[in-house]
């Protein structure tokens, strides 16, 4: 079965996806994303305050293993980051590197008001207040703190968007990539 | 050949074994560190800047971001400094509410930290059931001020309001769960015989080090050294209550810990103090803030402190005769355990006991960053 | 010892002006370039525990304040020493060796008010990265207007159509 | 070697990583039940390798990196046809005990080399503990296997196991062994006390640290071969390995087989609920916990088979 959704995604991003990979994608794509859906893995970094918030959810209250996600050590490991509070540059530059180590399909949540806007800190001299202009983000999270009922909403959104194929951040990465990098280098006086 | 092989390793920003966003570079020969550096500044937000920009009541919403796990002290201890400025006194009430607050904070900090150390180790059983527990605190929280983790509700002049009714009934049925389950803490972990083993005479620090080095708090506490904010310093409702400076002697990770699990024993008993008396006081009276559109508080500078989670946690503020401060600064007391200490401390460690000395001290970078 | 008898000792330091705030609390201010002798004064007095350096940016004096806040757990009393120096060259020495925990608040406070410390071998940056500005606690730093310029500046990357 | 043994051989390679998988799955339940938690659903697991496989970008350092799990999959699976299962054994010799000592070194080799070609030190370093610890728990462990070798008269584990179905199951006739395998089994799962090589707070996963997508899922395969080549193991060595119905018939061998399963789960199942509730030991003091108690034990054990097999 040609599985349309995905097609449109790839064709409508305008990414590269070679022959091969296109027709294994449309033949197991179902399942390939059912699979990742009901596995995600987040990478353990606490980027913010929000990183408070994350402790119930994984443990005995709320329990997030119950959808199958767990943190995991190493970014390579990974599916999922989240992005819990304030983006300072100086973890910005870190973040951006975890992002490209992660291997696609990879999401980006963004935790609390801080990364929408800016938050408390809009006129801070080191919080970044947009987090969309220098990483995909595929689903927001408002609130401060998002209390862990929302971000098992936020989870379970996404989860369908994964389902659905909607959640293509890492693909938008790929087609804005030079955007992306752009604004990355303009507040950044030097990468290492 | 003489010289050695020594391996840059990178602990943090992006690992489990760090307190939150924090980086500590350690240089290891063999299995041995012989070299750390603490990488702070994840944090930062500039907090001291953006509170000249800020109205005097607009603080305790930025402030009690400083540190996360343990909110209610950062907010208490800046409305202590600005009460001190303003020359304001608290109703009795206010401030017995806030003393509950704060031994509330502190018995969830101390479930979170632990989880943290037993983390560390890999007993992760225990930070499933600590962190487990706390949600019943936060839920108690949550009934008092309407949020779980930022409270703002400690204003400068006393809490925002009185209790609801029974909730003393609920604290104190909540203080009775949590000593059972500390007996069961106590099966799992305090007396675990691999925890001991691997605890026990790891990183000590002396008496006399940690006068040298202005460790505060527990950590202090650990090694023999009898200070506490609460006695020397003393603010909300502390010089009313009855407690004794608990002390441990060796100052290793064993006795951190279990200075921590004796201070959770003792906070809880504290807290059954504070709602004995809430229920005989009459009700209403807690608050006294000025109008605070229009409140000025006459120049002068003024410093209050609360003994936090981790230690010494202060405010100087500043006034100039603005409708906000002119200049404050924060305090952390990881400011000091967390940065010389730790990276002299490390030395000579090994590489298992990186993670389990820094969560062991229980640094919390925000303090550090601000 | 009372509170009075602490704030006659102290006052009884060549150019010192002390004042008690409240309870528990004093200011001694001291010129410049007593403030060391001022601090070791202090140590002897029974202030053997600094809590931090705080340092204000006095702009309309053109001078930054160094607050050194210093407790006695003998006597809990806690003293502000309060120094001034001049905006235009902010250097003052380093009180390493009276707290060497001292190294940090002063690294801290020269990366963010721009303050150098003789003496100091360790004022590396600290909290922030490739900070090319004016020390950002600095009064003069307007950062409303930095971040205007900086972050909000910057276009987003994916406009709706 | 006929058509049927390929089969067999094809069949085991399929069925016993699923099982493995299985197992895991179980794990994670039950220690999500220990920590008072609901715990993910127990074919978890299965979702976790489909995802790891459908991963689209996988990172390669270089060749020496690719087939260290490839290497490690394949020595565990080689190991596994040594290793009668429930009354299935495709290959067997005399001394092939020594053989299996030798395959189960060789598999772990196989990721030392992937993880040591990352050139993350964090890898280098759990390569180190992996080999310490695997030190340290062989040398009890091969006093057992001595001792059990002795007590039978044999090296070959088929024989060892066909003997335990005439005589009394080792783990009565060898308590002692029986013990001390047990504690060298924590450590040949990995389980706390003894996971020093993954520990996460401290060399954040070790070996695995670089290993993603689809190489990430050939190691979740390889533990979970592992974990059943381990335990079986043991079954064979004191529970008779699981034979206990007449395996001449078909409806015995399949209960055999049921109880070989039980039994490996057994063994797992207390690995596991030891680990829910111990921290991990520095990897010096596990290396001293292993030469001290479990050798003495060891050799007491061997002093007692050579006494008793020698009147």
């Amino acid at each position: 079965m040609v599985d349309e959704k995905e097609k449109i995604v790839s064709e409508d991003m305008g990414v590269q996806v070679d022959k091969k990979e296109d027709i294994e994608m449309r033949s197991f794509g179902t399942i390939k994303r059912w699979a990742t859906k009901r596995s995600l893995w987040m990478v353990h970094y606490c980027t913010g305050c929000g990183g408070i918030e994350l402790a119930p959810l994984m443990t005995s209250r709320y329990d997030m293993e119950r959808f199958g996600m767990h943190p995991m050590v190493t970014p390579r490991q990974s599916d999922l980051l989240l992005i819990t509070g304030y983006v300072n540059i100086k973890t910005l530059k870190r973040i951006i590197r975890t992002y490209e180590q992660m291997p696609d399909p990879k999401y980006v949540v963004a935790f609390g008001s801080c990364p929408i806007n800016g938050g408390p800190y809009w006129d801070s001299h080191v919080t970044i207040n947009h987090l969309d202009k220098y990483l995909p983000v595929d689903i927001y999270i408002a609130g401060c703190m998002p209390r862990p009922q929302s971000i098992v909403k936020a989870f379970d959104d996404l989860m369908d968007m994964i389902q659905e194929g909607k959640a293509d951040g890492y693909l938008r990465y790929k087609k804005y990539y030079d955007k992306y990098k752009a604004n990355q280098e303009k507040i950044f006086r030097k990468w290492w | 050949m003489s010289q050695t092989k020594t391996i840059d390793l990178f602990f943090g920003p992006q690992h489990p074994g760090i307190t939150g966003n924090f980086s500590v570079r350690v240089t290891v020969d063999g299995d041995t560190v012989v070299k750390a550096q603490v990488i702070p500044g994840f944090l930062h937000r500039g907090f001291e800047k953006l509170m000249e920009m800020r109205h005097w009541i607009q603080g305790p919403a930025l402030i009690c971001r400083i540190c996360v796990p343990d909110p209610d002290h950062s907010e208490t201890g800046y409305a202590t400094a600005v009460e001190r400025l303003a020359g304001i006194e608290v109703p009795e009430r206010g401030r017995y509410i806030r003393s509950l607050m704060l031994e509330m904070s502190r018995l969830s900090a101390y479930l979170f930290y632990f989880g943290g150390y037993a983390g560390s180790i890999g007993l992760y059983t225990v930070g499933q059931w600590g962190v487990g527990d706390r949600d019943y605190i936060l839920d108690l929280f949550e009934e008092l001020t309407g949020a779980r983790v930022y409270h703002i509700f400690n204003f400068p002049g006393g809490p925002r309001w009185d209790t609801p009714p029974g909730f003393e009934d609920k604290v104190d049925k909540l203080m009775d769960f949590l000593e059972k389950r500390l007996k069961e803490f106590d099966k799992l972990y305090f007396n675990n015989r691999v925890f001991i083993k691997r605890a026990r005479g790891t990183a000590p620090m002396t008496k006399a080090y940690a006068q040298k080095m202005e460790v505060t708090g527990p950590n202090a506490r650990a090694t023999g050294w009898a200070i506490d904010v609460r006695k020397d310093d003393p603010y909300a409702a502390y010089p009313d209550l009855d407690f004794d400076i608990i002390t441990q002697k060796e100052g290793d990770n064993y006795a951190r810990v279990i200075q921590r699990r004796m201070e959770f024993e003792q906070s809880i008993d504290l807290i059954r103090q504070i709602t004995r008396k809430l229920r005989k006081m009459p009700r209403g009276n807690v608050r006294v803030t000025p109008n605070p559109l229009h409140w000025k508080i006459p120049p002068g500078e003024a410093y209050g402190a609360v003994e936090s989670s981790k230690g010494e946690l202060g405010y100087y503020v500043v006034s100039d005769g603005g409708i906000g401060p002119y200049r404050m600064q924060a305090r952390g007391p990881s400011i000091s355990h967390g940065v010389q200490v730790y990276e002299e401390m490390v030395v000579g460690q090994r590489v298992a006991d990186v993670a389990a000395l820094m969560f062991s001290l229980d640094v919390c970078p925000p303090d550090i960053d601000r | 010892m009372s509170e009075q008898d602490f704030v006659e000792r102290m006052a009884k330091f060549p150019g010192s002006e002390v004042k008690l705030l409240r309870k528990g609390q004093i200011a001694m201010k001291v010129p410049a370039d007593k403030g060391h002798e001022a601090a070791e004064y202090l140590k002897k007095m029974g202030f053997t525990h600094l809590v931090a350096i705080e340092y204000v940016d006095w702009i309309k004096d053109n001078e930054f304040e160094l607050v050194y806040n210093l407790f006695s757990y003998s006597s809990k009393m806690r003293v502000f020493l309060k120094v001034r120096i001049s905006r235009d060259n902010p250097e003052y020495i380093t009180f390493m060796d009276l707290w060497p925990v001292a190294m940090t608040h002063e690294r801290e406070a020269h990366e963010m008010m721009g303050i150098k410390f003789k003496g100091n071998p360790n004022l590396t940056p600290f909290i922030l990265e490739d900070w090319k500005e004016i020390p950002p606690m600095r009064k003069d730093f307007d950062s409303r207007k930095f971040v205007k310029e900086k972050y909000d500046s910057i276009p987003f990357v994916e406009d709706e159509p | 070697m006929s058509i049927t043994d390929i089969v067999a051989i094809i069949g085991m390679a399929v069925f016993v990583p699923l099982l493995g998988l299985l197992f895991m799955g179980i794990a994670r339940k039950i220690t999500a039940r220990i920590q008072n938690r609901i715990g993910p659903p127990f074919y978890q697991q299965y979702i976790d390798v489909m995802k790891l496989f459908s991963k689209r970008s996988n990172i390669s350092h270089s060749w020496v990196f690719d087939i260290g799990p490839i290497f490690a999959v394949v020595g565990m699976l080689t190991t596994m046809l040594f290793i009668p299962m429930g009354g299935f054994q495709l290959l067997s010799f005399d001394g092939d005990l020594i053989v299996i000592m030798y395959l189960m070194v060789i598999s772990g080799l196989g990721i030392a080399l992937g993880a040591g070609a990352s050139g993350n030190p964090n890898s280098g370093i759990g390569v180190m503990r992996a080999l310490v610890l695997m030190m340290s728990y062989e040398l009890p462990f091969v006093l057992i296997l001595l001792s059990v070798m002795l007590y039978y008269n044999t090296t070959s584990l088929a024989e060892i196991v066909s003997k335990q179905a005439d005589m009394a199951w080792a783990v009565l006739a060898l308590p002692l062994s029986a013990i001390v395998a047990d504690i060298c089994l924590q450590g040949q799962f990995g389980e706390k006390p003894f996971d020093q090589p993954i520990a996460p707070a401290e060399v954040a996963t070790g070996p695995m640290v670089e290993y993603g997508g689809k190489y990430l899922g050939m190691l979740m395969l390889w533990h979970a071969i592992a974990i059943i080549v381990e335990g079986s193991l043991f079954v064979n060595l004191f529970l008779g390995g699981g034979i206990v119905f007449d395996p001449s018939t078909y409806v015995g061998m399949a209960l055999n087989f049921l109880v070989w399963i039980g039994l490996v789960f057994l063994m797992f199942f207390i690995a596991l609920l030891i680990n829910a509730v111990m921290p991990r030991y520095r990897i010096d003091q596990a290396f001293a916990f292993y030469w001290k108690w479990p050798t003495i034990l060891a050799i007491i054990a061997l002093i007692y088979v050579m006494v008793v097999s020698s009147w």
